[in-house]
């Protein structure tokens, strides 16, 4: 099997599906000649013209605004905002138009388009360029979000959510887009082309929506992670010794229910690891869901650790980043009880 | 550099409407032109071209109902016919609605009165396949089509038959095979969403053009600035219209920016064409929609219109403006109502006469008045069959995940 | 004590502090001259003129940002937006600036700004009026976020968010506007002037943000709510005959951990009740800390009962409105285990 | 009205670049003004008097760096040369603290490469109590007013002297004694900002004005426009500046709509009058910002500055414009370098020589790297003392809640 990078299975998702489906289109600033900041669409706008990979002005309103009508029109855009962290203009138009126009129109008018941002930390890239706001977008009814955690994933997912009839948020943890990143940030980089998670299938594949993965198997206790903190949950697991099934989510709404339940019904206990901040997180979600339905077979309290409930600072990334040691001093302590 | 010792006190300055309860009305102030007097430019004119029509107000009817100047088309009496039992039938539909509402038949109405001309004249001026991003107060779009009053009944009542299946407040249509996109409660999101479906249009090569409408108080919103942006950026087939009837609830339309500069003016910032009309001359806002629509069709890109008019009636059903605006205000506003002047029109050019017209009235309102009693026996808001519960559960998603499927069974569906 | 509608107390509190305070401004769509669609500001342009309370153009967006500008520059705005549901444009201005402008900047610059916005269903406004999306700022850190369920609460609480010198949003419950409302829709409206409830001391005073205050006390389940649900929650505990403890959490962000602790510890079990949306709503927070927290007291999986993942329907308002019916079933499960 | 059957197929326009790396630099179609030509109105006139500026060029040294037209102010040369000064220390430090970056010594940096003469024109014009609302291309604001370099370092190295405690992105400076308001990374939000803290201003009847600036690209956002129209609507005491360097990262002017209209046209659809400057020009800068700031001290309203230049460096640090941008295309740039424009200028008039000029050079050079070498002994970012990760935790509000002192000791501070 090939391997490559995210950036790469993200490049080629948005390519084949350029190439299969007239109705693809994709844009965002800096997204069309020059391929994005990230150099996500790189060449696309050369290979498939700027009638299908263009530039925009630099307003995630008129980005995302322009994306519904266009997906209302038939087309199935696929928009990129520069930054999760810049996603806050376009809100209105994600939760009062995208998300609810299915619904308030009975299926007269739908909204299948994609919206790409890249979330998370570990770039040095200070409050503005480090955020994780799934939350804000599981809190929508109408909302799918996926957020893969490899580059398989990453293109799977992308050419399902593409074709999905729902609006899309996908969310790209931008430290994975060229390595795996277990949060040992002082140890040397290594490239998706150096991991075994890094196999990149070439062509047309999905990966379904709805389903999570079980990352690495275990007895002990389940850690529901997705994201970056699928791997630094993965280096928590070797270095503790506990044997965690960890639980790769990929889609955070519609929530692979089953799999989790199954998982904590056998462990009996739960770390929950996400990156944003702790207040009203997706761990919330996770952990009021689970006590509910694990009552009787959870042994210990469900922990959460996550981002801490302050902006992403620049110097102190390293203590706000919740790494293998904060996740692993979680797994130690579900052991204890 | 300090201000000199001389320089006066800092203060704001705020805006006020021209008139309140306590004053008479006044709209001495609205900026306007005699019948026929401004220029009709060449659909691919140069921006220069319209900087003075940003300022002027496009007329075709005069004061005694005679079609002048470069805006007159010509006449076909019964075109303007049809245009004139559009506006009857809308302004019949409004009242029995209202009327409906204060019956307690459902929450809640918003009426066009005055406005008619705009939607109804505008919608002669599109084909089968273009779509209208409405606000609320175009419910002429609908009419002018004869769309049956039915459908647009069921909405409003909430009831069996309603296809929104009871979620949308009331006047919140959506009929995509009319050409009518589904109304948001958000103001101004739509702008920007025509833009979008335009340029989708386009990147297909398919010959539809789209239609944004917005009321002058909603231009403050940020889907405006960035609808007009895209569309001088990309320049797609959209008519960017906007409503200026005065009022946004209780602010007038000073408050919108509209005292410093038209609303008209905003677009020519961007490189877009603009006109501003007398949106009460239905004449004159056919011959700048078919205008407007023919730039859009022949790939000269978007052109803004401000059409000037007044809200004859309160905001909705929810509001009551002898709270706010002068008790005489509607005798003060200049330009009349639609109707009549068509009507004295057709009346002049011998097309039409006060018997016809009474007893077109008539029929609209037997007409109206039995879409009505079809509509309740479909039930109403608080009364008779409605939406089963578990239907609130579809459309979420296309399909409903297990979390909905789970909530649904608790609610005991 | 005087009686007053929760309309009069938030009117009362602006017109003291503009009154007492040179500081504070209020502005907002129509809260000028016209005082507001539902009044809160009738008479305070007339009272104390067009710089101290006026209108604003229809741009949410523009009314949040001149209220950090003003904040700023050292007044004290209270914002109006006209309905919670409408505060998506705004949202960029409050999560990326209000609610940072402090850290950012170390404290050189702050943001003492009021939000307020009338939120909840209960008036058949359907999607666009009815809207609770308090969980859009519990997870942002720097805001605090606070919700009256009575007039006396709304005054002081509001008097105390225009003292305080961080943002705070202000929710306030439409449906209690003019009178308490225990969800049953079919009987018919009780005023404020005729509920035990409605009593609104004149002139200044404050309720402190941050302390939950207890509604009802009780022995068997505790029960978490705000708003228009601490008086559903009331009825569901008259009608069932259980015996809960009702608490009014008053602020959501800071939350009053302690009496939610204490009162948990004593019941060993919990029904946790908001009219949001459930996935990721509030409620899911309250859970998560609570089953951490409580663990060992617990007896029953916390509840949630809360809005459906859909958007607020017109005609179905009371089949999606979480009444007394459903939280008092909740409330008979919590004491079945 | 359908479209005739030989109607053009439908299609989009996608703004390019003029030039991209396969092409020559080519800037032939930047609108310019052959200096002293444009008037200069008075600051009261009506917005009529403005409509032409926006189209054409203050500039006030033309070729032979001769000061000519209307623009040109009263000679003062001790002034234009702490303006060149200003300049040639930015630069400076510019170069200084991208070196520092390349070694390593923080994580990222952002020149004014080129648009030096802007800010520190600008910042003359300002008296103290003023408030700039600038973006991270105006540290010549901080410089012109010899704020202290090692302060400025201390933050971009993230160190223990870092007064915003490490918090920020490299050159997110905030100094509210020079007048110079915390920097946000999200574009656009503190131009409306702006607009508030002026009007808090003048209610509370301060004499101090706020002055916004923004990027060209960066106009496309929503809070350009809310700025616009509260400045239109209640006329505060603000400057509402856009700097219009041609490019946003990749993409050229014409794709944030620079092509169909100019910047400045844009507030012209607001009523608000407007100018467009030569923005690589010191002395049209300085006499364009007295002017407006003179307008805003006398309560005559706000007024929007497009100055156009050129962005001379990469974006940042982690920007490569040979991907973007042709080789040459600094040099295709027709309005040259601020610094030799004004030195040519003060040497033409007798106050300069090329002597003084390299003198001065070196003693800045001197001034930074002195301040560069105490800076890095306060720490760096990843070496050396930086604030307490306990201080993580502070001003997320004024006193920290239960919530963040638990996390603050679960990190075991
Ligand atoms: C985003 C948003 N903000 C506020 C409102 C509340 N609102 C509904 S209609 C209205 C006035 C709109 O005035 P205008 O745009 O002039 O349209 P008109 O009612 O005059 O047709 C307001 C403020 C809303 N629906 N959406
Ligand atoms: C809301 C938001 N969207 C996107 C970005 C990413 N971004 C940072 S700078 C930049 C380009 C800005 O260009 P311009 O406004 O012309 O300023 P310049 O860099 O040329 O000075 C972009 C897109 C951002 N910081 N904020
Ligand atoms: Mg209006
Ligand atoms: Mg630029």
């Amino acid at each position: 099997m090939p391997r490559g990078t995210m950036i790469e299975a993200i490049r080629d998702a948005v390519d084949v599906m350029i190439a299969r489906d007239e109705r693809v289109v994709t844009f965002g600033q800096d997204v069309g000649y020059f391929g994005g900041v990230f150099r996500c669409t790189e060449g696309l706008q050369k290979k498939h013209g700027p009638h299908r990979c263009f530039d925009t002005p630099i307003s995630e309103t008129g980005i995302v605004g322009i994306a519904v009508g266009m997906a209302a029109y038939g087309l199935r855009p696929v928009a990129e905002i520069q930054f999760a962290d810049y996603m806050y203009p376009a809100y209105d138009q994600i939760v009062s138009e995208a998300a609810r126009l299915r619904y308030r129109s009975a299926g007269d008018f739908t909204s299948p388009l994609v919206i790409r941002m890249p979330c998370g930390g570990g770039i040095y890239g200070a409050q503005t360029h480090s955020q994780s706001p799934e939350a804000l977008f599981t809190h929508v009814c109408g909302l799918k979000t996926v957020i893969p955690s490899n580059p398989h994933d990453a293109k799977g997912l992308l050419i399902a959510a593409i074709e999905d009839d729902d609006p899309v948020i996908f969310l790209e943890p931008k430290r994975l887009y060229n390595g795996p990143f277990d949060g040992h940030h002082d140890r040397p980089i290594v490239p998706w082309s150096k991991s075994e998670h890094g196999e990149l299938p070439e062509g047309y594949y999905t990966v379904p929506i709805g389903k999570a993965s079980v990352q690495r198997a275990g007895a002990d206790v389940t850690v529901l992670a997705y994201g970056t903190m699928v791997h630094v949950a993965e280096a928590a697991a070797n270095e503790t010794g506990v044997d965690a099934e960890i639980i790769d989510l990929r889609t955070l709404v519609p929530l692979d229910i089953e799999t989790i339940v199954t998982s904590v019904s056998k462990t009996g206990r739960l770390v929950i690891v996400h990156e944003g901040t702790r207040t009203s997180g997706f761990g919330a979600e996770l952990a009021a869901e689970v006590q509910e339905r694990c009552f009787y077979h959870l042994e210990v309290p469900i922990q959460r650790v996550t981002g801490w409930d302050t902006p992403y600072p620049h110097a102190l990334e390293w203590n706000y980043f919740p790494g293998p040691d904060r996740v692993g001093r979680a797994l130690l302590k579900a052991m204890e009880a | 550099m300090l201000q000199s010792r001389s320089a006066p006190t800092p203060s704001l300055h705020f805006p006020e409407s021209p008139t309140r309860p306590e004053h008479a009305g006044d709209y001495s102030e609205v900026v306007f032109s005699a019948a026929g007097e401004v220029e009709r430019p060449a659909p691919d004119a140069d921006l220069a071209a319209f900087r003075d029509h940003a300022g002027r107000l496009i007329r075709v009817l005069d004061d005694e109902g005679r079609a002048c100047g470069p805006w007159a088309q010509p006449s076909d009496p019964q075109a303007l016919r049809n245009g004139l039992r559009a506006m009857l039938k809308t302004r019949a539909y409004d009242a029995r609605m209202v009327r409906m509402q204060r019956q307690g038949l459902t929450s809640f109405y918003m009426q066009c009165t005055g406005e008619e001309a705009i939607a109804c004249a505008f919608q002669a001026a599109l084909a089968k396949g273009d779509m209208n991003f409405p606000t609320y107060r175009q419910q002429g779009l609908l009419i002018a089509q004869d769309w049956p009053l039915v459908d647009m009944m069921c909405q409003v009542l909430s009831n069996a038959k309603d296809r929104m299946k009871g979620r949308q407040l009331p006047v919140f249509y959506s009929a995509p095979d009319a050409g009518f996109f589904s109304i948001s409660g958000n103001l101004g999101t739509q702008y920007v969403q025509a833009v979008g479906w335009a340029m989708a249009a386009a990147i297909h090569g398919a010959r539809k053009i789209a239609v944004a409408w917005i009321g002058e108080g909603a231009t403050a919103e940020s889907d405006f600035h960035a609808a007009l942006l895209f569309a001088s950026v990309y320049r797609p087939p959209v008519v960017l219209n906007v409503v200026n009837n005065q009022w946004a609830i209780s602010s007038n339309q000073a408050v919108a920016g509209g005292a410093q500069s038209t609303f008209a003016a905003r677009a020519q910032g961007y490189g877009i064409p603009s006109l501003r009309v007398d949106g009460n001359d239905y004449l004159a806002v056919r011959a700048v929609g078919d205008w407007a629509a023919a730039r859009a069709r022949n790939n000269l890109g978007p052109t803004l219109i401000e059409f000037v008019t007044y809200r004859v009636a309160p905001h909705s059903t929810s509001d009551d403006p002898s709270k706010y605006r002068a008790r005489n205000d509607q005798s003060a506003w200049p330009l009349g109502d639609p109707i009549d002047r068509l009507k004295m029109h057709l009346i002049g050019i011998g097309e039409w006469s006060e018997e016809r017209h009474v007893a077109l009235q008539a029929k609209l309102e037997a007409e109206v008045s039995q879409a009505a009693a079809e509509a309740r026996s479909y039930g109403t808001l608080h009364d008779g069959p409605k939406a089963s519960p578990a239907t609130m559960f579809e459309d979420v998603f296309k399909e409903a995940p297990w979390h909905l499927r789970e909530q649904r069974q608790a609610l005991g569906y």
